[in-house]
């Protein structure tokens, strides 16, 4: 295992305290909890956002802290959701007597750990939570533990985030951020596997000839495995699922966000982004926005994955609203 | 120790810190073998996860008995402490999963100050019963109940007739059997239901976790 | 090799597509002459700029077209400096009677192009250059190729590409730049090599324990290969010589750009930034100014590299001054 | 070609024409092994850079030869157009390196209609001193230089006495032997520069496609 640290121990506090160095008009870190806090909270009357979930996914979610997004991210080891205490920690922290939303991940144990400090804050702060389930390699269904939360919770938290920041009530915010769900789904895969630090190995291994479709965010193996084909064949196999789940027709409105798993450069990023525009081309849907880059990844992971949020009027202004956090930054 | 007639035994609290000690050391021992089936269904940190917690665990339980100024502890109170300590070091699923097991069974006992074994294995059925309740699973998800609900059920019914060690190594036993015996299922819990049918032919690790928590409970007395 | 592409000869005009179909409201791309071009352009009475180099450094330069940055940027072909004609196009298309700066990374086929496009417009378009040289892991020497330009170039084209923004003439947007190149010194490592995609195989192997200290941008073998150890000991070795050779001490307030090769993830690169910043501080040298990402890359290459560059007032206000290009955008 | 002393010896465009497709043909076989060699001592794109740029060359021949509306072709308009190509295809330092080559050459030959073997030689002598002087190099710094200059002395001296396929073929000796002789070379210019100590003990690409191009002039000449 080659990384950039200095002990797999102070993986997590060591990189949390480098983006408080970086970013100190942006954030302040509580390193104590693990989270990263937005300077100036609490902020009196607006919703607070509270997001988490384990490390390995950077920028996601402490580099989404800050104006138009969230107000608080708590930080779990790698690939581990974080517990009850730090969330309870942040969503006292930031609460502005607005009450706040907890945008959790579909995880159990996400799910589980925000449940807990729900309770666990139950009289004193008005918790409202949004579940991001908008993988599409995972079956739907009632049974299981459904869908994983992947590229759409980076849309929700600036959405939802411009939301709150207009002034919206606890209700508004999540429903909101329940509509971004709702109408976005993604599909990723990758060319390499990751390594978390304290495993030291890779979670899987694949043939120099092969990736995996339906990769999860955590290294955790996806639909099938497949040979390596032309990037554009890749792309048809996450739009069309995609598409399909969110019954796409001509004519829609469409934000792309083409995301790196981490370890992919920008040069095949927009190749990828230019698969995936041209096969929404020839479905006559046309994409009014668009993310290329790594904003929610698996630490080293080489693969991409493909989100596509359905855009109307209202999605459009708080996509565009100012944004200024230290992954996203825009009009502000 | 003798083969005494087992709902009749008492567990004192000291049973219950070497329990949770010989697990801290087991788990630690086998935590690599963890994280790779963890690897294979999951995403690679179980075996993490539970050291993290049960080293936490045994360091709750060495701060507590340097500290002079520690009350006595009792079983129910040592057993609430390890669930608070689970839920505040482990995350991810298994943390509040054990951590509910634990604090469940803690509850069951709140009203017994010299609870018997009897009274521990019905303390352990409450707390799979609260895993079983806030995890929405049950035997034959593939999940650490898997492992849990045939020991706990197996201790029950030797309960009258055998001797201590005899009801915890029957438990023991059907913990490892009922983890091995999560191979063949398609998972419907849990990271490992996103595969579907490839969570087929991988033996569970919260299973096989849970089945080392038992075979400790089951060493740990008996030595 | 794994990557995401078509045909290893579409990787560059593909991604140049890509890129202009993600932001059609900053650049728009000239396939023929792999020229990435600023909307709206030419610029009357604003000096032009223009710069490119190899692919496989993006978002280095076509994602750093737009406001307050480059005109123009030419592609060349992965880690082969473009053609005369590539620049004479680019030259003359953001020429705004004001003149057009060239931004030269000093390798000697990206020099001996771009001196010759500037011969070919010569006449026609004023053109002046700065070359950027800002590699302390080469000696300096007037009998070799000198140093490489490496981590300034991204600076010198938000500094310069402000100045111009302003009004400033040729001359002043031009003695901008060198004053940034001047000012600022890079060093880089690697984890692991790259693959040019039309070679198919790594530039150089590394030991499972060994990095390269001193790698350029292109895959280059750097000073010298070591043992890993752990990364506050690289930032050492990389921050050391940065420092004596500007010659930052106590009281100097720095720009502190950490910069990821491609393929090291942002839980890593903030790790590198606490360890940078830390040796900064030990030494009191202020980061008043930072930015942290994969902005200067080597293809899918794991690694990073550390650029200070020495701040004043004016480059300070240069530096903050809105720009709104692909892949560094604020204040608009 | 009978042994003919080679100073009277006349180069057709032809010729020209026979030895920029051989050497498209050579640089293409060999372009793995040359980018091999950069990726020891520089960024690994030597064999594709100059593979690219005379498959273009390649390409130019035939696209002129299929014109019919094309004028004739002389040897000094060959050898600019070849340059022209290489400067707009192949990019790097050995675009412009290998261009000035080319295009001085050409200009040395302008007032040639009928240049003979000493003409040519003169020429590429001119096309050597360009990439000198825009390079700012000299023989001893690990570059293509090492291949150039020593064949084009060793044709030089052999120009009088020898037949047109002796003089040729010591060039292209020489510039083998050239290649071979920058292995032990620190070197001083281009990329391989930066690697200070470590450039020694690799031979340097763009000597290497130097001595390809010199050896399959002696070929193309020859056959
Ligand atoms: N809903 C559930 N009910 C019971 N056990 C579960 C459930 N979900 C997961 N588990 C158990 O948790 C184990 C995984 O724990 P761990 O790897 O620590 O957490 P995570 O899946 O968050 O990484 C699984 O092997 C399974 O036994
Ligand atoms: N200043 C120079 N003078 C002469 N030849 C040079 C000079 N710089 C580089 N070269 C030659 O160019 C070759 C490298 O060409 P190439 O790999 O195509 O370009 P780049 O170095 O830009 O990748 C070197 O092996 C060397 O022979
Ligand atoms: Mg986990
Ligand atoms: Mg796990
Ligand atoms: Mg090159
Ligand atoms: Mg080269």
């Amino acid at each position: 295992m080659k990384k950039l640290i200095n002990r797999v121990d102070d993986v997590v506090p060591e990189s949390l305290e480098g983006v408080g160095l970086a970013h100190p008009d942006l954030v302040k870190i509580d390193l104590e909890h693990k989270v990263v806090l937005r300077v100036g909270g609490p902020r009196q009357g607006k919703v607070g956002l509270v997001s988490g979930g384990g490390s390995g996914h950077e920028p996601l979610h402490g580099g989404f802290v800050g104006l138009g997004m969230l107000d608080a991210a708590c930080a779990g080891n790698v690939f581990t959701s974080p517990t009850p205490d730090q969330m309870e920690f942040a969503t006292r922290a930031v609460d502005g007597g607005a009450g706040v939303l907890h945008i959790v991940k579909n995880y159990t144990g996400d799910v589980l750990n925000f449940q807990m400090a729900a309770d666990l804050v139950n009289g004193d702060v008005e918790v409202a939570s949004v579940v991001t389930n908008d993988d599409v390699a995972v079956q739907d269904s009632l049974y299981t533990a459904g869908r994983r939360g992947v590229g759409a919770t980076v849309l929700v938290e600036k959405i939802a985030g411009a939301k709150a920041e207009e002034g919206a009530t606890l209700d508004g915010v999540r429903a909101t951020a329940e509509k971004v769900n709702a109408n976005a789904r993604s599909m990723g895969m990758a060319l390499t596997s990751c390594i978390v630090p304290a495993a030291g190995t890779p979670t899987f291994q694949l043939g120099d000839d092969e990736i995996e479709i339906g990769i999860g965010i955590h290294g955790e193996p996806g639909r099938r495995r497949e040979k390596l084909v032309p990037v554009d064949e890749i792309a048809a196999t996450l739009v069309e699922p995609i598409v399909d789940d969110l019954a796409l027709s001509q004519g829609d409105d469409v934000l792309a966000f083409v995301n790196s798993m981490g370890g992919t450069p920008l040069i095949e990023l927009y190749i990828a982004f230019r698969s995936v525009a041209s096969l929404l081309a020839d479905r006559g849907i046309s994409i009014s926005r668009s993310l290329v880059g790594p904003y929610i990844t698996s630490l080293e992971m080489a693969g991409f994955s493909v989100t596509l949020l359905r855009l109307d009027d209202e999605l459009k202004r708080l996509w565009d609203a100012p944004v200024h956090t230290p992954a996203l930054r825009w009009g502000a | 120790m003798p083969a005494l007639a087992s709902t009749t035994v008492f567990v004192t609290e000291g049973m219950i810190e070497a329990w949770l000690r010989l697990s801290a050391t087991r788990l630690r021992e086998r935590s690599r073998e963890l994280t790779e089936l963890d690897q294979a269904i999951g995403d690679g940190d179980h075996g993490i996860n539970v050291d993290r917690g049960f080293t936490a665990v045994a360091a709750m339980l060495d701060g507590r008995s340097a500290d002079p100024a520690a009350p006595a502890p009792d079983v129910a109170g040592t057993l609430k402490q390890t669930a608070q300590t689970l839920i505040r070091t482990v995350g991810g699923a298994s943390g509040p999963l054990y951590g509910t097991f634990f604090l469940k069974a803690s509850a069951s006992l709140a009203g017994s100050p010299q609870p018997t074994l009897g009274d521990l294995i019905a303390a352990l059925d409450a707390g799979a019963a609260g895993v079983a309740t806030i995890g929405g699973g049950q035997p034959g998800d593939k999940t650490m109940l898997d492992a849990l609900t045939p020991a706990l059920s197996a201790a029950r019914e030797r309960l009258t007739s055998g001797a201590v060690d005899q009801v915890l190594a029957v438990a023991a036993d059907a913990a490892e059997a009922g983890a091995a015996a999560t191979i063949p299922m398609q998972a419907r819990k849990g990271r490992a239901s996103y595969l579907g049918e490839r969570s087929i032919g991988h033996q569970d690790p919260g299973a096989t976790s849970s089945a080392i928590l038992l075979r400790a409970l089951a060493d740990s007395f008996q030595g």
